[in-house]
């Protein structure tokens, strides 16, 4: 574990990182990222066995979970000097995969929350070495915005152990993951956040089967997950029984803090749309080159809100600042997939057989996705406006009522 | 006078309605499309032999059924409500091409097959850039002996890769001419494509000294393309106009019945504004749409008109597909509801027909004639 | 009183117009308009005697309120006919002012539906005669869109009068009517909707005071209406006792019934600012350029609505259609404002002492009232999505609750 | 760094605030734009004389605070705020402008009276056309004797008719100039405007041969000019923002209060989303105007920085002006309610600052420089 005060400036921070890296990466990879050999390190990335030593290094030194307690794995440090931590790792390309997001965001400080000793002995580490994947099973088909209406049954059993029945979407990684977050009804006669727990599964149980989902792109990145008599041990509830809301709360409270390493102001994706533009002749239209401009400058603001979200004296959008950042990175992607297709009208329209979809055309076709994924952009709205301007909650006329005797369509 | 249809065109949509919802319904459309097909060969003959769909735009003295853009525009109004796509439009508009040529010799040759749905034909008018721009077509037309031939490529070709008849327009010595071309004639390579849209094959066309016979006036074809330009745009807002009543349709009957919070989600203001929204974007669109058809084609109020609803419906209805799969939330978001279908169609129409800025530029020489001068506008090349 | 057939074609109603009008008009106005002789015109217009008498005229020819029974001055004619007289008539300058409107598009119907004979014979030949002049005092400071919520209270009496008290706001004409259409809360432990009644009050009765209401725009258009113990006879109810609001309804559909003459589609607002654009330098920015296309483009779009509402065979937009052209129109309207100002932006900044608003400047303060007045854009909204599309209504917790103990700010 | 305040300044915006809410509330702000009057005698002494806010944009060794732009536009924020008017900001700017001009005799003979707010003065540098065009001038500078007369019309002159010293931008040989004019020489007439932003008088001034001396070099003025727009675009937004923060607390207060249907209406999604667009566009503005108040002036950064807050601050602002006025119905139509003198400050602050449009263009050979090309990019001139 790399020793590090916890006052050390996030300077001091990436220094550290740096030289641990220096001492510690295999050195043809640490002499390809210094020679900037991008074939090189591609090849140590494709090395699966090689990435797993490296992710059980990382992980042993507390650097690929630094903000966790020492004695899980972690380093103790702030939100800021973890950001100093990934900025580095980053750059080495040794940073862990985009794969292994939701163990390290979400089951990492979930676990931490709400799990018993032994759940936390058994899981984190494995998480921050890199050993074991997870996903999340949250969403049903009839439980999207509205989270809290799922209907997937957990039953006891005489023997202590759960039976769970149902049907999960929108499951990134499940179809690699070793391990879920589960959410189930456990008491369809209490309101419906009353009776709800929160289980860690493993998803190699039986009757539990993954079916990947195709999005309007072709794309296939999430899966519908079918859980049928799945059995599920004592020991896999998490929090209390029925007090699953509550660590739910935590889960979905972790998603926006992703370790991406610090924030900054620079070219983004609509400096490439107008070199796109440039390149395909539709630079010339100066009414599409304002609205590029504008995109420009709402993506930079954009940038900048994050910079000042990042630094302590610049936080004043209470407890909103993650869904004003998803708000407008929803609308930003969708103007950008608008401008794609405008950008580039030819090439978006038809492309030679089998050749991968366009950029302009994948653009466009996925523009909507960020507007709804992970809460839409109505929902973002009424967060804002219920926690940063104290305006009155939606009227739900059926949450004191027993689940069970909810309306049905 | 607008918007007074006569019973035989009320009835005709009706039967057109009928005929499209049984042989020919959305859920045929995306088979077709997901099979990558260009159509059903039985609803084709259904269409064009027994329905006569493609005799509506075709003069009685050259075998057709003589009747007007209105009726045109009614058809194309249900065709999109199911997202036909396929040999229709191009078809359509060849004729429309072959009429406005008046080239006697070839409307006796082409015409019968097309209008009997025989055979069908498309526009390669577009050239290399992909762009309306009659005046100055990318593929040029050479002396050969006593014909002429083609060389140049042809981007967004509708149904390029099986209709049986090209018309292309090529840069000739005497001006821009309408050329036509047997779609296996030697020289003529087509590269087949994946398309955004999913209902309308596409392809490249790649031309090498293919021998072709000009159609018309040489120098003419400037002026039957933008003439079919028009005709395009009428049709294609009626089209849209059609598939923007489905969605309308659609995403209501969901806001009333699929609930969250209690109730269906049809009471949230922001679901029921936005649908309100969409409501009124496409009686607006109907509106413009139907004025346009019920305009003399070749006349000024119908560029106005045509104009005035490409640009109006083109961004309403992308619009629409927008906001049907927001408010479907991530079932919308999936491969098998039918959203995205509209969502590519949208932008492939709008693409196809021309960006709506230009069509904007285009109406101030018509409305707005004392202020096109030097330094006064500029239309965006 | 000028004879028509029922069944007479819109060119036939027109042309029995027209050769009336050249009966019957002064011969120095009629020869004034065919002239194109604007003073002389202007002159006719300016002399209220003369005035006076031509509406006495026009009125006792059934040509002021065509569409109402012939036994209370009218022609019995359809809307569409009636689109014909006013076409013809404003094209001679003859026809009613806008400070007529309420009396002739609001209280006529109103009293028709739900007047006594008495009330019939007293109120309505006044009005298609021009004598008097009516205004609307529904609005209250305290009840705008959710007009049902007015606290005015109107209290019997012993001897049958009726003794209101209360505050009225937005009331066009009210300093210039001598009648006005009066809601007021006769039944406060009722159910908001159903403790409401309708009257017909005589603005000079003692105790009530109409002071000018000034707008953003410095105009004073609308009226503040003060109640302080006024007395009513007990005929100035119109309807039932506590059913005012079935009343109300009728008036508030004929908002949009106005003899605006027969829709066209021709140059509009956008051809006026393009053209203003053009003399200002700015009509060179293709950017604002494209904007006022855009605005034309839909102004254009919403005649072409406006036509096919008003042919039969082009109606499908069941009984939304009045809002949907209103919602068009405010965002038109704000388009409007906003591009006035970018126009011509120097105008709209400063302008000589004492000279009148130049039209930038007032037409960018005035963008929002259509938004507003009248009914919202989400009350338009709202209407559009629960009458066409049969979404479900907003909810009301408090609709049934006796309005006596409905919650206070 | 961004965003990391210094205690100090910390506490220059909270005795800032203070001052403004006990001196120059919102209230007085209306008072003086009823009358007509250009500021509050005593609540100027107190901002300039006791609490020196016009010194701290002026280097200590000009007699200053030394402070840098973020303590300026700490200020500026707070009178936002307040839409505090009058000379603050033509004064600011002029000194500003004085100081890039870098003429020592100039500096030691005006800066302490205006930095002690004994003395005003304002920039007439748009010329007849009211735009920021620093490279053409409209004013004329002729020779005459040693000096220099100055002829021209110079339009949307803030304070125009009251300020004592005027910045004059003229056309002279060597180049545009930047020139001294005391606004009571001879020669200068004033015309005084009514205004559609109540709380900034502004005057026409007519030139005619009026005498002048050159500030800095001659040819210089351009220069000059185009680093006090950048300050303008700096301060204006950072002004924008207090001013939106006004306007979404109390619409939001309003909607928290104000019922409706048995509810406040901020439990409506109509009103409830409307305000967190707001609230989003506050918060982005926010970060947009004081990332660029972070910048060096006269630097790269500080180009981009400005034009982007000038652009998004100014849109954003004018948009929650009419946010507000929708929000509050029909009172935020009336005379009475302030919602109305946001949106004449928001609209003359866009125009006075430059088009939106105009600052994005200005990006392109700042972020895109390989975009700037012949036929790649166009600045609408």
């Amino acid at each position: 574990m790399i020793e590090l005060s916890p006052t050390a400036t996030e300077d001091e921070v990436a220094a550290a990182t740096e030289r641990w890296l220096h001492e510690n990466l295999p050195p043809s990879w640490l002499k390809a990222v210094l020679d900037d050999d991008r074939t090189v390190v591609a090849a140590h990335l494709a090395d699966a066995d090689g990435m797993r030593r490296w992710f059980a290094t990382l992980g042993d030194a507390g650097l690929a979970t630094p903000t966790w307690p020492r004695e899980y794995g972690g380093l103790d440090l702030s939100a800021e000097q973890a950001a100093a931590v990934a900025d580095v790792l980053m750059r080495y390309r040794a940073n862990r995969p985009m794969d292994d997001f939701i163990g390290l965001t979400l089951t990492g400080p979930t676990v931490l929350a709400h799990g018993t000793p032994e759940q936390k002995e058994r899981y984190l580490r494995p998480i921050a070495r890199g050993e074991e994947r997870w996903c999340q099973l949250f969403s049903e088909p009839g439980a999207g915005s509205d989270l809290a209406a799922l209907s997937t049954r957990a039953v006891r059993q005489e023997d202590g152990t759960w039976r769970v029945d149902g049907q999960k979407v929108w499951n990134s990684f499940a179809h690699i993951a070793d391990r879920g977050l589960l959410m189930a009804r456990t008491s369809p006669e209490k309101p419906k956040h009353h009776g709800i727990s929160y289980f860690l599964v493993d998803m190699r149980t039986p009757g539990l089967e993954v079916r990947p989902l195709k999005q309007m792109t072709g794309d296939a990145e999430f899966n519908e997950v079918f859980l049928t008599d799945v059995v599920l041990p004592a020991d896999a509830l998490l929090g209390e029984v029925d007090g699953g809301w509550a660590v739910a709360i935590t889960t979905l409270m972790q998603e926006r803090n992703g370790l991406s390493g610090r924030p900054a102001v620079g070219p983004g994706v609509a400096d490439d749309l107008a070199r796109r533009a440039a390149a395909a002749g539709t630079w010339a239209d100066p009414v599409l080159r304002d609205r590029l401009l504008a995109m420009l400058v709402e993506e930079r603001v954009l940038q900048m809100t994050t910079v000042r979200a990042s630094v302590a004296s610049g936080r004043a959008m209470a407890g909103a600042e993650g869904s004003i950042r998803k708000l407008v990175s929803s609308g930003l992607e969708e103007t950008a997939g608008s401008l794609a297709a405008e950008v580039e009208p030819v090439t978006a329209l038809g492309w030679p057989q089998g050749a991968p979809l366009p950029a302009a055309a994948y653009e466009f076709l996925a523009m909507k996705q960020t507007s709804i994924a992970g809460g839409t952009s109505e929902i973002q709205r009424t967060i804002i406006a219920e926690r940063l301007l104290g305006l009155p909650k939606d009227p739900d006329p059926e949450k004191d009522l027993p689940f069970s005797q909810r309306s049905r369509a | 006078m607008e918007f007074t249809w006569t019973p035989e065109q009320l009835d005709l949509r009706s039967s057109t309605r009928r005929l499209l919802e049984t042989r020919a319904p959305l859920a045929r459309t995306r088979e077709l499309a997901e099979a990558g097909q260009r159509r059903d060969e039985a609803a084709w003959s259904a269409m064009t032999q027994q329905a006569g769909l493609l005799a509506l735009g075709v003069p009685e003295e050259h075998g057709g059924a003589g009747g007007s853009r209105v009726e045109q525009s009614l058809v194309f109004e249900e065709a999109g409500r199911v997202l036909l796509g396929g040999p229709l439009l191009p078809t359509v508009l060849a004729i429309e091409a072959l009429l406005a040529a008046g080239d006697d010799a070839a409307l006796e040759e082409h015409l019968p097959g097309l209008v009997e749905g025989e055979r069908t034909a498309t526009l390669a008018v577009l050239g290399s850039t992909g762009r309306w721009r009659p005046s100055s077509p990318t593929t040029v037309a050479a002396r050969s002996g006593d014909g002429a031939v083609l060389s140049g490529t042809e981007e967004l070709v509708l149904d390029g890769a099986d209709a049986d008849l090209l018309l292309v327009l090529a840069r000739a010595e005497g001006g821009p001419t309408l050329y036509a071309v047997p779609r296996d004639a030697e020289g003529v390579t087509v590269e087949r494509l994946d398309v955004l849209d999913l209902t309308r094959p596409m392809a490249r066309l790649h031309l090498a000294a293919v021998p072709a016979r000009p159609l018309g006036l040489t120098g003419g074809g400037a002026g039957v393309v933008e003439r079919v330009h028009r005709a395009a745009a009428v049709l294609v807002a009626a089209e849209q106009v059609g598939a923007m009543d489905t969605l309308v349709a659609r995403t209501a009957e969901y806001a009333r019945t699929r609930r969250a919070f209690g109730r269906p989600i049809g009471a949230f203001q922001a679901v029921k504004h936005r649908l309100a929204d969409m409501a009124v974007q496409l009686e607006m669109s109907r509106s413009a749409a139907a004025w346009a058809a019920f305009q003399d084609p070749g006349s000024a109020d119908e560029a106005f008109g045509a104009a005035v609803a490409a640009s109006y419906c083109g961004e309403a209805f992308l619009q629409a597909a927008k906001d049907t799969i927001q408010l479907h939330g991530g079932v919308g978001f999936t491969w098998e509801h039918d959203a995205h279908l509209f969502l590519r169609r949208a932008r492939a129409a709008a693409t196809l027909t021309g960006p709506p800025s230009e069509h904007r530029a285009a109406l101030v020489p018509l409305v707005l004639p004392d202020l096109v001068a030097p330094g006064h506008t500029e239309v965006p090349s």
